[in-house]
């Protein structure tokens, strides 16, 4: 394993401490070593806006804790979901009293623990109402939308949440756009090669040389298929044509377009599918109101990337837009000379 | 009237860490075959943090909420909620008991049993830890009824466990990591359902041996 | 190669489209398609700052375009200096008729490829200056510090130069802390993996499995020795060890860090040796005033990672503390808040 | 007198493309020896595109012009600025002869060695391209000197540019890419030095087919 890594079980504990180390004015330990915050939460009167997730996805989820977006992060080892404990938290450490909105992927140990972690607040009196994303098309068929993956649509739920929560307004007002911006959001992934967990220390599985797996997950979980490795061309038409019959996006639509690296990716391959991407959209009706294009959800050093598409209207564009600050994400507002 | 004494409450986890650990290998093996292969270590961790953070006099309200606190707090993924709420569950039913008796233990195992299957949301045969539970408990349930003492129902308890394991080889799995294998998770043991039969096969061994009266 | 390229030989015009349509309000085509501008550049009375080189080491040159950075990039062929032509009309596209500042790293192309756009400049009449970023230590004795690469140190160069031409400095000033900024940087470089250009389609160096390149260029220049892999508080040390004695560094210095992954290393790891190389340098004496992670200079896919540190004194922490926007640096005000 | 006719231009241009075109995988192996590999697809891409963008009516000075312009404008690397700067200051030695003589080629050549020197900074023996031009720009001179016709000096032109390749067999790089290896580049030929004979051979043969007088 050719990485940079001292005891592989231990790769976690120093991440964070080189989280906190590094942006001391956007990051923050708490009690809970699993557990990090925004330097400035809570802040009085407004929503917390908590989520929490695996290891290894890097700028996910620490990477997007700070101004106008997450409020408190719990962490879990690599590819596993943080315990009720750290969910637990994490929403203490978000609360400032006006409630907290947890918006994170669905898997099922993070499910579970944040349902334990729920109880444990409501104890205390928190009140703490959930989103579940659930964008990654692929993980199953629309009939099943319940049983699909969260993946790097999570990057604009926290957004549009955080932005929301940062204007002041009301948890359910925080829980209504979260869950609007998942619900119009969509993704699939295309993976090249395989990632290898520290604590493992060989490839948690195959793909063999020459081919891709098409609809792969952030942990990678199988695809629909794996084919043959194609050009970037068309394997930008290969998520494009997964991702819009899904919402489905039609012609006229406005969309935000992620398009994510899943770890090794070189950017300049991100754009090239950009590229492409862009053009296909177009091709199709749409229009791109704001595109991402970077490392905003990996998986270790895996090679492949994510196409996401939100479709937006006047309230989705004022919070997309909204400045915001963090290691992850980082947006200032528009400037007047260009 | 048999009683497992509380003042022995201690046991139970003591033995429950060697089992686990020394099995964390082969629940390893187990999960890698259609999982992601950390069952064996992601339990062995919690189980041994249990045991670091264990008041040596606790009764078994107390050992077992220690367990289940520190599974809760300290693991993640799907097995830290699952097992911490069904030792937590467990200690609840057996808060302020000075021993345990055959009917408390059997109060502790539905309410363990309840709180997984509340919080999971699996059902018999979906290939999880409840294959082995289920039946477990329903076997220990209907001992009871029939009057067999106390570590009679005991043993019974950890057979129907034991092949309650053995049946999810055939079984699909329909829920967690593996169901997404379909048709390919046939033919493996589930790797929670060994665990979970590791863990009552223990805590069956640990009572019968410290039974008094 | 499991790579998201379409024809090899076209991979920098793809990219550079994808560039463009990503981001209208950074970056702007001009005539020549080989050089792209900041969107809002030339600005009147301002100062232009150019830089260029090969490509395959994004954010690096492209994404450093924008907001108080650079004005105009020329950009080359996968790891091959741009043309002279293409510094030339950088130039042009950059220049207001204040002087352009062009600002690139030591590398034999881009010397005589610099050499010649000034001498096409000067026959226009636009004055350029330059400063040639020498801060990679392993590349040469200190005594030929003049044959050094220029490397990461790169960054920290421009978002100097681009402060103070943005702040409506003159030429002179702009090119005086530009020099100082890279005078007071020094860099090293540790590969464990190579990298593979699309165009010639297998890795173009190798590192054994077990080993690593210490010293490593952006391109894959051998280094000052191949060891044994270590774990990464043994490559922290290493790099820390290289560096410091050069300048000197010496206690009571304050130090912005520069920690960037070389492509392909998990950001995960990148801040476990920031954790480990944030603690060294404390143990010598030295402060952090402001520490960058992440993949700020990188080398297509290769796993690898660089250390920068450039001693801040006011004038250069005031520069380093300026607001920014680009899509490799975004940097926004300090907020009251925190 | 012998006199290349300037309304043969263009055929220079088409013989050095055909000549780098079918060595340029030759090219490519020498520099992937102690180098980054690419030498011969970037020579054979910049001569291309100058034969594209031919004006097949202008002179000898207007073609080197194009060539010269192409390079510099469309290939990087080192090479682009070498060679463009080498095209350019010979297109400008000869600005305005309608036809080529002896004693112009002699001027180009020079002016063609300086503006390399001037640009590049290297000296003979540093195992570059210099290591053709300046002996066969010193024996071409000689030549000239000696009153041997123009097609006899452009002969011992390319012959001492093949000897001057051969000898950097020998050499340790001093400058670019190659240097950093130091020992390690003994033993191969330098890229450019070969492209250079390359380069220095066609235009001795066509200019030797093309004379007239
Ligand atoms: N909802 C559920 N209810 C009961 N048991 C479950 C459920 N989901 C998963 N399991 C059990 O969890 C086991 C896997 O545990 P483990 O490997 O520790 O967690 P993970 O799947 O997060 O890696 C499975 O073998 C299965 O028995
Ligand atoms: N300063 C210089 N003066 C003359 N020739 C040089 C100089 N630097 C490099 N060269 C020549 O350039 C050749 C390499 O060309 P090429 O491979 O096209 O460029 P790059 O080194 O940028 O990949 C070397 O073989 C050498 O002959
Ligand atoms: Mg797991
Ligand atoms: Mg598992
Ligand atoms: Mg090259
Ligand atoms: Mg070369």
């Amino acid at each position: 394993m050719q990485r940079f890594v001292n005891d592989p079980g231990q790769v976690v504990e120093e991440m964070l401490q080189g989280f906190v180390k590094a942006h001391p004015d956007l990051i923050a330990p708490t009690p809970n070593p699993r557990v990090l915050k925004y330097a400035a939460a809570p802040m009085a009167g407004k929503v917390g806006v908590v989520t929490g997730g695996g290891s290894g996805h890097k700028p996910a989820f620490v990477g997007y804790l700070g101004h106008n977006l997450v409020d408190a992060v719990a962490v879990g080892e690599v590819f596993t979901s943080p315990s009720a404990q750290a969910f637990y938290d994490a929403f203490k450490a978000a609360d400032s009293g006006a409630g907290v909105a947890c918006l994170y992927g669905n898997y099922a140990g993070d499910n579970l623990n944040v349902k334990l972690a729920r109880r444990m607040a409501e104890k205390d009196g928190i009140r703490v109402e959930v989103v579940v994303a659930n964008d990654d098309v692929p993980s199953a068929p629309p009939d099943e939308r319940g049983k699909r993956r969260g993946v790097a649509g999570e990057v604009l739920m926290w957004k549009v949440g955080g932005a929301k929560a940062a204007q002041g307004a009301p948890l359910d007002e925080v829980i209504r756009v979260a869950q609007k911006a998942i619900d119009h959001t969509r993704s699939v992934g295309v993976g090249l090669t395989p990632c290898t967990i520290p604590a493992v220390g060989k490839p948690n599985f195959t793909i063999e040389a020459g081919k891709m797996e098409v609809g792969i997950g952030h942990h990678g979980e199988p695809g629909i298929e794996v084919t043959d490795l194609k050009p970037a061309d068309e394997i930008a038409r290969l998520m494009v044509d997964i991702v819009l019959p899904d919402l489905p996006f039609n012609s006229g639509d406005e969309v935000v377009a992620l398009v994510s690296g899943l770890g090794a990716t070189p950017v300049m391959e991100l754009y090239i599918l950009y590229n492409r991407i862009e053009a296909l959209l177009a091709a199709a009706g749409l229009r791109v109101y704001r595109p991402y294009v970077g490392n905003y959800f990996t998986s270790l050093e895996m090679m492949g990337a994510t196409l996401t598409l939100m479709k937006v209207d006047d309230e989705l564009k004022a919070l997309v837009d909204m400045e915001a600050d963090s290691m992850g994400l980082k947006q200032l507002p528009k400037r007047g000379n260009v | 009237m048999s009683l497992y004494p509380g003042a022995q409450g201690a046991n139970i986890l003591r033995d429950l860490v060697a089992t686990i650990q020394r099995n964390a290998a082969y629940l390893s093996e187990l999960d890698g075959a259609v999982g992601d292969g950390d069952h064996g270590v992601n339990m062995s961790k919690g189980f041994g943090m249990a045991l670091q953070r264990l008041n040596a006099d606790a009764d078994v309200s107390g050992v077992l909420d220690t367990l289940g606190n520190t599974l809760l707090g300290e693991i993640g993924g799907a097995m830290g909620p699952l097992y911490g709420t069904f030792f937590l569950d467990m200690a609840a039913a057996c808060r302020g008991k000075a021993d345990i008796d055959a009917a408390t233990f059997g109060a502790m195992l539905r309410a363990g049993l309840d709180g997984v299957q509340d919080l999971g949301g699996a059902a018999a045969g979906d290939k999880t830890l409840l294959d082995t539970l289920i039946p477990a408990q329903a076997q220990y349930a209907a001992a009871l009824a029939e009057g067999v003492p106390f570590a009679e129902a005991l043993k019974r308890m950890a057979m129907a466990a034991e092949a309650g394991r053995d049946a999810t080889l055939d079984m699909v799995a329909k829920i967690g990591r593996a169901s997404r294998l379909g048709e390919r998770s046939r033919g493996h043991v589930d790797a929670g359902a060994a665990s979970c039969f590791l863990i009552l096969g223990s805590m069956a061994a640990t009572l019968v041996g410290g039974l008094t009266g």
